[in-house]
């Protein structure tokens, strides 16, 4: 790793503890990584949607025709009816044309509802409702082999399954009162509801944990490049590398200390 | 007025109801009406990005104008922006990198002074001089340097060292350490709202604890607990979810029939 | 796309092949044959039709198994496939199939240009080879034929999907006439949606202003659209009470959209004159970057209330979080169903999955949305009814009735 | 405020500050903790143990470098076993970043191989491992279902080749090695879809021994295959991957993982009980309050 790297390397870890900061409370250090990282992605987009989405979608289609003719003598002229849709999006700009930006708003609405619903339909309702008709395993119904309630196969749990999905339907239900029997088997559904959303909290916890330390990894990782950065061991190497380290090491302590006195200071004019 | 409300919708009507029937054709031309008409709302939606891109100038330029707190962090923001946009347009044409890093110095300096003249109206002739000189040492440098280039057909942009560098150490860092703080709300969540305050609260709770508890070797009958959060997960939670999925396409199809019909019109601007 | 719907379709052609040659393995080939050099048995009843329900371009040719697949000397280890524009030949292998397969689907391209071109409506002539491990050692079916490729008008597979949306369409007219006629619709309480009004008398009284997120959908995302609809009528109460509305967004078509409903609800609340442009604008396309700006907007201009309507995924918790510790009232709704779990946890209200369509409706009480309400509770009910039939012909072996229900591709 | 009405109202920072101290200390001191071991994994840990040297395994290694940090630790810790017990690896990659993944992971445990080690007791001598002799990368070919239902006939039939271009007859290990039938059981590590493919076209069609090692997220829903009896055994995620590490009695990334994940858990756990008692406490009061008066 060359110094540029290092310094480049060192300021990632700067932005990574910047970020964390945002644990304690709101601070400069935060709002700079905040107001940085919405600039630059918003710039690392533009690039990422010309180059991959307008460039092949749209220039490559037209790029055969000639500009003075507007690319109507190129293969594919018709690419340019979106086009011109999307340049009346930029009627925006200005106040008295801005309603014509409604015309490719409603045409892109319009496209993208009536693809969902079919598709919606078939995914959601029918794959779903063909999967509850499921022939229930009479033969092990308490489970395989033995008595196994926790069998997540046997018949008992098909049935507990089927049972769940249709009351935890009827909870949702608009225009009929949860009272009664009715009422029961709604209770029964938000129950079901509800154990199943646990469940799926408790789940995710270790994955969110990963996160973590996969970011202390890549802090490690720094400083033990760092350290070993010794002039003996790699030429390359100089001592630029523990500078770097130990000033920045100093500079977040330091601001550590700093937000300490800061805290205990604030205590004691309270009391 | 038809213009600005009617055909608005009756574009919605047609284009929706299309693209319905669309689905259970399958022949070649449905197929590549139906290819061509998601590409215009691909389109559409890149080109709709200028419209953003000036939202996010237009509203940071207006803190810095108006000196809205914080406003100083609205320069990172949009030097962030602009030094990205850069980097992925430009790519070095043979081995070094010439006088680049002095263009993207003046080129920054540029629209430092042109953001000044927008966001200082008083003394705007100074900035807009100062500004256009940059510029056209800017562009004079563009033009002369022949080491480095403008690419806009070809992707050789996000091959730039600094715009990888960027992506790499800047952006990065940032957002999965964005990420990684799921680690610490998802405690600081779980903490605040487990609280057995009523029956659905209760088994929320309990679900989640027994989840939580599944790999936990100091507790006894240890192996049991994990094969009830595998139960749990696979019968309640399942159960759960089909219910929710079939409820979601049906609330799903009801909201693009409504949006199709035009009985629901909430998401089009009137006047 | 075009690969991984090709692994699907694959994927449906080979369970039926593995079923087939299952039934075909318990009858074991003649394994005294020690003459490896003898071919093996050659497939046979060969056919070769148009592929069913596609665009064109494709010929399915099916065949009954070798009588030497699945075992023996001369065992048969493929299936070669070739094909011809006349009976006579001369025939081109177009693929293989692996021993214990009876289908071969032949499709290609539909550019003309293309390498892989499959041209419609003209003849072909088909052949299919029992290969042995031994390359030269193989057998020859009789040639079946003429095929010709052609695209269908309708896709059969899904017929019970146009029942279920025409069915559906039907009883949304239906009762959203009938409550134009009047007729009066009972709807039970959501939590959420009362709290909406509160909330927002509660933002008034505070002087802060209200935060309104619509998540990581686009507006091709009916969630989204159902998310601008709720966002309509809380921006008419905000514009009645003089509130402050925010609503930064992920993407710039909704920008734009949500920019055309904020400003009809102020012009709908007779205050066009309050209508701030700047109070729907856009961060940034990449997720935690908006939610870094987000929960900074959360933290620093501490909204009474957040409400988080739309598209969400592992932000969820961060921006919920973040806004319970900014002490705001939060409100929730989405169909990502990992996230509902988060929501609830960290929000005071929240609208599971399906609520979230119904919330316009409430919000708005206009008896026309509340019919279609009442349309989708007869679309659960009827698929409770069908679901409890269903599964009592599944117990009974009754698989016609539960095939009416199966959508093929 | 009594101690009580603090425990319900703790500043969430305080949390975080716990949490992130408990985090940094177990990632920072390598202690050991105890890994429960459940039943499918162990039967994973048998089943490699229990065959005799010479034998042969198939380890498929179809995930790509977004799910390296869950199923790595598997590979190293399961190949490592079978080589020290003198087994016999075939390698297949069918994920397109699968190929990368496998040549990684064989010249890291390659080397490791190379060291006299001991684990349960026994005493292992360093060897060479050999290509061709100990082990056979045969590479990535597309459209995975085919693929497994090609090797079920021969191994030639989709890779004619091994990745590095050897015909498989002329490399020692695969001599008389046809397909399926001469492979003592197959073990899928996957981050994806391609562990369908396997338990219905291979386990399914071959009904060769088959086992799986999955990520985190996945591992719920393929325990169903573990009841039917398709699926002999099941690795889930890290904690998974570290109970074969145990097993195995050679600690890894995994086992270090685990030691954080473990003691995190148990403090959300704590805080979340912590909270608990206060609400209780506090309601208590409240009732003696209301009677009071």
């Amino acid at each position: 790793m060359d110094f540029s790297t290092f310094l480049w390397t060192t300021f990632a870890v700067f932005v990574t503890l910047a970020t964390f900061s945002f644990l304690y409370k709101d601070n400069p250090f935060y709002k700079f990584a905040e107001h940085l990282v919405v600039g630059v992605s918003a710039g690392y987009f533009v690039i990422i949607l010309w180059y991959n989405g307008l460039v092949p979608n749209l220039f490559d289609r037209l790029k055969d025709g000639d500009w003075y003719l507007i690319w109507l003598n190129s293969s594919k002229p018709w690419y340019l009816i979106p086009a011109i849709l999307g340049i009346l999006m930029w009627t925006r700009f200005s106040k008295k044309y801005s309603w014509v930006s409604r015309w490719p708003m409603a045409l892109y609405i319009g496209i993208a509802t009536g693809v969902a619903i079919p598709l919606e339909m078939s995914n959601r309702v029918n794959k779903q409702l063909f999967a509850t008709m499921t022939s229930i395993d009479w033969t092990n119904f308490f489970g395989h082999g033995h008595f196994n309630l926790l069998d997540t196969t046997s018949g008992l749990s098909q049935v507990i399954i089927f049972v769940g999905a249709l009351s935890a339907l009827i909870y949702f239900f608009f225009s009929k009162e949860h009272t009664g029997w009715f009422g029961g088997v709604a209770n029964l559904g938000i129950w079901t509801l509800m154990i199943g959303f646990g469940a799926s909290f408790g789940f995710t916890v270790m994955a969110r944990i990963s996160l973590f330390i996969n970011r202390l990894q890549d802090i490690k990782a720094w400083g033990i490049e760092a350290l070993d950065a010794s002039p003996r061991a790699n030429p390359n190497y100089g001592p630029g590398f523990l500078i770097v380290f130990w000033l920045f090491v100093a500079f977040v302590a330091g601001y550590i200390v700093y937000e300490l006195v800061n805290y205990f200071r604030s205590r004691t004019v309270q009391s | 007025m038809a213009m600005k409300r009617q055909i608005p919708f009756a574009l919605v009507f047609i284009f929706g109801i299309f693209m319905l029937f669309q689905y259970f054709v399958p022949h070649e031309s449905s197929e590549w009406v139906y290819e061509f008409l998601l590409d215009w709302i691909y389109i559409i939606g890149i080109l709709a990005l200028a419209l953003g891109i000036w939202s996010l100038f237009r509203v940071s330029v207006d803190k810095i104008k108006t000196k809205k707190p914080n406003w100083v962090y609205s320069y990172v923001t949009l030097m962030g922006l602009f030094i990205m946009t850069v980097f992925g347009f430009t790519a070095k044409t043979g081995d070094s990198w010439g006088l680049y890093p002095v263009f993207v110095i003046t080129f920054m300096l540029a629209l430092f002074m042109l953001i000044q003249v927008l966001a200082k109206p008083a003394s705007r002739n100074l900035y807009g001089l100062f500004g256009g000189a940059f510029l056209l040492a800017a562009v004079l440098i563009a033009i002369l340097d022949r080491t480095w280039g403008f690419y806009f057909m070809e992707a050789k942009g996000l091959q730039n060292s600094m715009f990888r560098i960027f992506f790499d150490d800047v952006m990065m860092p940032i957002l999965s350490t964005m990420f990684a703080l799921l680690a610490f709300f998802i405690a600081s969540a779980a903490y605040r709202a487990f609280r057995a305050r009523n029956l659905l609260a209760s088994l929320l709770l309990i679900a989640a604890l027994i989840v939580m508890l599944r790999f936990n070797p100091y507790l006894p009958y240890a192996a049991y607990v994990a094969k009830v959060s595998n139960w749990l997960m696979n019968v309640p939670n399942l159960a759960g979810q089909r219910a929710i999925v079939i409820g979601i396409g049906l609330g799903i199809v009801a909201t693009a029939l409504k949006v199709i019909l035009g009985i629901e019109r909430g998401y089009m601007g009137k006047g | 796309m075009k690969v991984i719907l090709g692994i699907v379709f694959l994927a449906v052609l080979l369970t039926c092949s593995v079923a087939f040659a299952q039934t075909d393995a318990m009858t074991p080939a003649d394994s005294t044959a020690a003459d490896t050099l003898s071919p093996p048995a050659p497939p046979t009843d060969v056919k070769a039709v148009d592929t069913p329900n596609d665009h064109g371009h494709s010929i399915t040719v099916t065949w009954k198994l070798s009588t030497d697949d699945g075992g023996g000397a001369k065992s048969v280890s493929h299936y070669e496939i070739f094909r011809s524009a006349s009976p006579t030949g001369p025939f081109d292998s177009v693929g293989t199939a692996v021993a214990g397969q009876t289908i071969f689907v032949n499709g290609g391209d539909k550019e003309k240009q293309s390498e892989d071109y499959f041209p419609d409506d003209s003849n072909f002539y088909y052949r299919v080879d029992a290969v042995t491990m031994n390359d030269s050692v193989r057998s020859s079916s009789e040639i079946a034929g003429p095929a010709h490729a052609y695209g269908q008008w309708y896709n059969t597979g899904r017929t019970p999907v146009l029942v279920a949306v025409l069915l559906f369409m039907i009883l949304t007219i239906y009762f959203v006439s009938r409550a134009r006629k009047g007729q009066e619709l009972y709807v039970r309480p959501l939590g959420g949606i009362e709290a909406v009004d509160d909330a927002i008398g509660r933002a008034t009284e505070m002087g802060r202003p209200i935060l309104y997120v619509l998540g990581l959908g686009t507006a091709a995302d009916v969630a989204t659209i159902a998310a601008f609809t709720v966002l309509g009528r809380v921006a008419k109460r905000v514009a009645e009470y003089q509130t402050d509305i925010i609503v930064p967004t992920y993407d710039p078509i909704v920008m734009t959209v949500a920019q055309e409903v904020v400003q009809s609800a102020y012009l709908d609340a007779g205050r066009p004159d309050t209508y701030k442009e700047d109070s729907v604008f856009f961060v940034t396309q990449s997720q935690f970057a908006y939610v870094a700006a987000v929960n900074g907007i959360m933290l620093r201009e501490l909204p009474a209330t957040n409400v988080y309507m739309g598209k969400f995924y592992a932000e969820s918790l961060l921006l919920a979080e973040t806004g319970a510790v900014a002490g705001s009232i939060q409100i929730s709704g989405t169909d990502e169903i990992a996230q509902i779990p988060f929501f609830i946890v960290a929000c005071d209200y929240t609208l599971i999955g399906e609520e979230l369509y119904a919330a316009s409706a409430y919000l708005g009480r206009e008896p026309v949305l509340l019919g279609s309400l009442k349309a989708q509770d007869w679309g659960k009910a009827l698929v409770i009814i069908l679901a409890i039939a269903g599964i009592v012909a599944a117990n009974f072996g009754w698989t016609w009735f539960t095939h009416l229900f199966k959508v093929a591709n | 405020m009594d101690i009580f009405e603090k425990m319900m109202k703790l500043d969430r920072r305080w949390i975080f500050l716990f949490l992130i101290i408990v985090c940094v200390v177990t990632y920072a001191i390598p202690f050991k903790v105890p890994i429960l071991v459940e039943p499918e994994v162990r039967s994973i840990y048998n089943f490699i143990d229990s065959l005799p040297p010479g034998d042969i395994i198939l380890v498929a290694i179809d995930y790509d470098p977004n799910n390296l940090a869950e199923l790595h630790p598997m590979t190293y810790a399961l190949v490592e076993h079978a080589w020290r017990k003198k087994l016999r690896v075939i390698f297949t990659a069918l994920s397109q970043n699968g190929p990368g993944m496998a040549e990684q992971a064989i010249l890291d445990i390659s080397d490791s191989l190379k060291q006299d080690r001991t684990f349960n007791g026994v005493h292992f001598k360093g060897r060479e491992i050999k290509n061709g002799i100990d082990y056979t990368f045969l590479g990535y070919k597309p459209y995975y279902a085919l693929v497994i239902l090609g090797m079920g006939q021969n191994f030639r039939l989709p890779f004619p080749t091994d990745y590095y271009g050897t015909p498989l007859d002329s490399i020692p290990m695969m001599r008389g090695v046809l397909n399926y039938d001469q492979v003592a059981g197959v073990i899928d590590l996957s981050g994806g879809s391609i562990t369908d493919a396997w338990i219905s076209y291979g386990q399914g069609r071959f009904n060769f021994p088959l086992a799986l090692g999955l990520t985190g997220v996945m591992t719920a829903q393929y325990y169903p295959y573990l009841g039917s009896g398709q699926v002999f055994g099941i690795m889930g995620g890290l904690l998974g991957a570290a109970e074969y590490e145990e097993l195995a009695d050679n600690p890894g990334r995994a086992k270090d993982g685990m030691r954080i994940q473990l003691y995190a858990h148990m403090v959300i756990i704590l805080f979340i009980i912590m909270g608990n008692v206060g609400y209780f406490a506090e309601r208590r009061r409240q009732k003696r309050e209301e009677k009071g008066r």
